[in-house]
């Protein structure tokens, strides 16, 4: 079966509490350097048939009408490679 | 000597002065203790309290498992001081590994409030002396990230040592690995649990049961007669 | 990169200026002029707008809302009235009790859960910067029909953005409603309510005096969020080598929040604060000038120093910016340095980012440049006042004429139909328990909660040693409102009232919050004129002061406006909760009594 | 600045209602032929210095210890490619 990857992030501009959090914590934990830290969503897709274009169509027009909230999240939809 | 039972207050916990208050109304002394602060300033015993430590950004209790006050307790804990965490308090715990398994997003998804009937399972731990054990207790359960999951061999472990302490009754309110609600390490002196004892502490506020206040007044007895 | 100086607006009056897009009728904008006795500058021009807007001038309901002061009972129990963030009320032993109601209904139709949830948070910041603890939220929630797909939309994200960020913060929800009409559909009303406890002593104002104390910014870092209007001002004075889109929708940080309100609560305590004020919409525009209206002197402030979140916004958009979880205190120099350290012990990031003048201008600074210098008052205060047009709608006598008949409503007749039409109405979504959404929400935390869902009323314990208590209910019937809009508002304030009372409190003070279509409508404007009308007539015959609410106009889908809401909170207190009644029977054998006719 | 990507998903054998409820809703949203979803986190960490191999090696520290919990949950950690 195939896999497909939709990865789902707020978009720059908007606030993201959570990684924030995630980049804070890190100094104190004793890893320095890091500089940003944005946390958002990975889902994995198992088609059950080939990853066409039409298959991927479809599958981009999920992420912009359900897995995104496209008013504060942007999306990329990516085959995954190494299958 | 009163007996003083510490409440670590991470930044976002909410439920710390609930068992401040339940820590009073059994007869100790409770004692407030700052996450960044290493010193646990002699306490007895120390609750983790309820809540949403650094939001439960992340994963709950991922962050707050970091903090200074934690270093010190978990060296205390190992050996023997008795810890209780509650919800938030049980996630800490799991995260920094006093606990074995881990805490997921509740099955259906929501936060859930409800006053929870409990089984106590195990009434041989430093928090549940004052039960017997198969008792039926009723106190709230509030959380989104309830599920308790460990794999198969801590599972039967856990089963086989008795170190299940809670189940859930009548209602599994989130999907945990065979209705655990609470468990224990194998000394006895660290458990954790979902539900929140400190809210069912005087029969005027929350669900107007007492049903929690054993908890509190278990781990004096043990200290005293320790 | 031009910067639109004072010196550069003096210089250049008849540079072309977006009032029109920034929502500024052509009269305000040459009022503005006429104040400034120049053009004003783009900064300038972005803080007059906001300020001058609906939401935060009122410009529409004001001279409505004035029945509340002067209808007013006398009340020994009001302590601070209507006009600042929120009104307090006396409820004995030395404490006081402050409450309010809101609404976030635009925000949470575009984004549903953000909206919800930066609705709480914004009602729980008023209620702390008026020097009280926070101790309990309700929200009194409209959406359309329960099987309609944009209720589907959302009302999941609602319920979940106020249960996200309520339960986070750790207040107890003590109730609220959930109602379903059609005319809702597009447009749902979320109101947030929160009820906060201070000693009498504690009570705080927003207000700066003093030359020379310190201005502090402390929360949250400030981002482009709710800025989406001002983005053309920034654009025509800048050029286009930043980001142009700016988000309209607030994202909150309900964590962030909460460290606010336990480093204020300290800062209160150590008696660190001389004036203080929540940043909600118009953020900083809105601190600065009502700070600085209230007080007496000036204000100056170096908008380079407010910490950023995206270093490229403009001033104008650091001055309109809605970032959520800020506050703005007024501290004496001497007690900086605790205040920033008692920030730092909660991981609050504070910053100076002026001080206290003994002018009386307004003036902000950008990179040491003048950006604003504006008469305070101005802006905050003295904003454009209309007398919208208002007249009894040509349908309202049908409406109230159109009564059910016998055969479109017919009744029961047989056994069976009696049955199918309890069942029925037990089983509409209206009646129907709404114990799937006031789960989600923790009722416990705080460990004071004497009365919550499915009571009348919410009830707080305040104090463990005495059982002094208040008790809060929110009710509003916007089919009542429609059919008589007068009556309407009445019957919500008797719905409350009795809510209050029959858990076992006294009814004291008033907050409400009035949703309706658009004034520009003459059928809205009279509803809207009747319904505040009605609402002071009743408090003044009840004896309970209205000590403060919110306003929510152009609530309406194209030409067809929302029912008119007036929704309405009675907060009562109770001297010993342990004689609260619950509703329910108690025990066998109990008598039922049925009081009035 | 570079950008390494740590993905977060839990362990196969979890359960992932969070997933379930995606996977059950595409079919009703008209959205067919996915036999499973899976939804994971992921984090985008902004280097202040290079992304060589002693950077990576923190990274993976950090994700082992803190970003996941491995008693149920498993992590990649990548460089993000076309920065
Ligand atoms: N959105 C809400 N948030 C919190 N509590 C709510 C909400 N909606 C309803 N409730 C609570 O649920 C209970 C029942 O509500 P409802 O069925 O509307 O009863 P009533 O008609 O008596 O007001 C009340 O205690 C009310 O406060």
């Amino acid at each position: 079966m195939a896999r497909v990857v939709v990865d789902v992030m707020l978009k720059p501009e908007i606030l993201d509490p959570q990684g924030q959090a995630v980049q804070r914590a890190l100094p104190r934990l004793g890893f320095t350097g890091i500089a940003d830290v944005r946390q958002g969503k990975r889902f994995e897709l198992e088609l059950e048939g080939p990853v066409d274009d039409a298959a991927l169509a479809r599958i981009r027009e999920a992420a912009e009408t359900f897995l995104a909230n496209t008013v504060i999240e942007d999306f990329t939809v990516r085959v995954e490679d190494g299958q | 000597m009163t007996t003083r039972v510490g409440v670590v207050t991470f930044p976002g916990s909410l439920d710390d002065r609930d068992a401040q208050r339940a820590i009073r109304l059994a007869g100790a002394e409770p004692v407030a203790l700052w996450h960044r602060d290493k010193d646990l300033h002699q306490v007895d015993a120390v609750v983790l309290p309820g809540g949403f430590s650094y939001g439960d950004y992340l994963r709950a209790g991922a962050i707050s498992r970091f903090s200074p006050v934690m270093e010190t307790l978990i060296e205390q804990a190992k050996l023997g001081m008795p810890v209780l965490g509650i919800c938030n308090g049980f996630q800490v715990l799991t995260e920094s590994h006093l606990l074995p398994g881990a805490m997921l997003r509740n099955n259906h998804l929501h936060f859930i409030c409800r006053d929870q009937k409990l089984r106590v399972e195990n009434a041989a731990t430093a928090w549940t002396s004052d039960y017997q054990a198969g008792q039926e207790i009723s106190i709230p359960l509030k959380n989104m990230d309830g599920r308790y999951t460990a794999d198969r061999r801590t599972i039967d472990e856990l089963e086989s040592e008795g170190r299940v302490v809670f189940r859930y009754v009548d209602v599994n309110p989130n999907g945990s690995i065979n209705d655990i609600a609470g468990i224990t390490n194998a000394a006895g002196n660290v458990v954790g649990l979902m539900p929140h004892p400190e809210h069912a502490v005087e029969p005027l506020v929350g669900t107007g049961k007492t049903d929690g206040l054993p908890f509190f007044t278990s781990v004096l007895k043990q200290l005293v007669s320790s | 990169m031009t910067l639109d100086t004072v010196k550069n607006a003096e210089q250049t009056p008849d540079a072309a200026q977006p009032w029109a897009e920034l929502g500024l009728k052509e009269d305000e904008y040459a009022r503005i002029r006429e104040i400034l006795d120049r053009r004003p500058t783009g900064a300038e021009l972005a803080m007059y707008s906001v300020m001058w807007s609906e939401h935060c001038s009122y410009k529409s309901s004001k001279v409505h809302l004035k029945q509340f002061g002067e209808k007013a009972p006398q009340s020994d129990a009001m302590l601070v009235g209507i006009g600042e963030n929120a009104g307090v009320v006396d409820v004995g032993q030395g404490y006081a009790v402050t409450f309010k109601v809101e609404s976030h209904n635009h925000p949470s139709y575009i984004e549903p859960y953000q909206g919800a949830a930066t609705g709480i948070g914004g009602i729980v910041r008023d209620i702390l910067a008026m020097g009280a603890r926070p101790v309990a939220v309700m929200d009194p929630l409209r959406f359309g029909a329960a099987d309609h797909p944009d209720t589907r939309r959302v009302l999941p994200g609602i319920v979940a953005g106020i249960g996200g960020y309520g339960n986070c913060l750790g207040l107890p929800n003590i109730g609220g409603e959930v109602v379903f009409d059609p005319c809702y559909q597009g447009n749902p009303l979320v109101n947030a309510l929160c009820v906060g406890v201070m000693k009498h002593e504690d009570i705080h104002l927003a207000q700066a005096s003093g030359a020379g104390n310190k201005v502090i910014l402390y929360g949250a870092r400030t981002g482009g969020d709710g800025i989406g209007g001002v983005s053309v001002l920034a654009s025509e004075t800048f050029d286009d080598s930043k980001p142009t889109k700016r988000p309209a929708v607030q994202v909150g940080d309900p964590f962030q929040e909460k460290l606010l309100i336990e480093c204020t609560l300290e800062v209160f305590r150590e008696k660190l604060v001389l004036g203080i004020q929540d940043l909600g919409g118009a953020g900083l525009s809105c601190a600065t000038s009502e700070l600085a209206s209230a007080g007496s002197g000036g204000m100056r402030i170096e908008l380079d120093t407010v910490p950023l979140r995206d270093a490229t916004l403009s001033p104008e958009e650091i001055l309109m910016s809605e970032s959520q979880e800020r506050m703005c205190a007024i501290v004496e120099p001497g007690k900086v340095e605790r205040f920033l350290e008692i920030c730092e012990k909660w991981d609050v990031i504070a910053t100076v980012i002026g001080e206290v003048t003994d002018g009386e201008r307004l003036e902000i600074f950008w990179h040491g440049e003048q950006v604003v210098d504006v008469p305070p008052r101005t802006v905050a205060h003295d904003g454009p006042v209309y007398n919208r047009p208002f007249a009894r709608p040509s349908w309202q006598d049908a409406l109230q004429a159109d009564a059910p008949t016998a055969e479109r409503l017919a009744r029961p007749a047989t056994g069976e139909q009696l049955k199918q039409a309890l069942l029925d109405v037990a089983g509409s979504p209206n009646q129907a328990s709404k114990a799937w959404i006031t789960d989600q929400y923790d009722r416990f935390v705080i460990g004071n909660t004497v009365l919550a869902t499915p009571e009348d009323s919410g009830m707080i314990r305040i104090d463990e040693e005495t059982n002094l208590g208040v008790s809060v209910a929110t009710d509003g019937n916007g089919r009542y409102a429609k059919l008589d809009p007068y009556t309407g508002a009445q019957l919500a304030l008797a719905e409350a009232y009795r809510n209050v009372a029959a858990g076992g409190a006294k009814p004291l003070a008033v907050s409400d919050c009035l949703n309706f279509g658009s004034p520009e409508d003459p059928d809205v404007m009279w509803q809207f004129a009747e319904a505040t009308r009605g609402l002071a007539d009743a408090c003044q015959v009840l004896g309970t002061p209205v000590t403060g609410g919110n306003v929510s106009l152009y609530n309406q889908t194209g030409e067809v406006a929302i029912h008119p809401t007036p929704v309405v909170a009675v907060l009562g207190v109770i001297d010993d909760v342990t004689r609260r009644t619950p509703i329910g029977f108690a025990d066998e054998g109990h008598h039922l009594y049925l009081l009035g006719d």
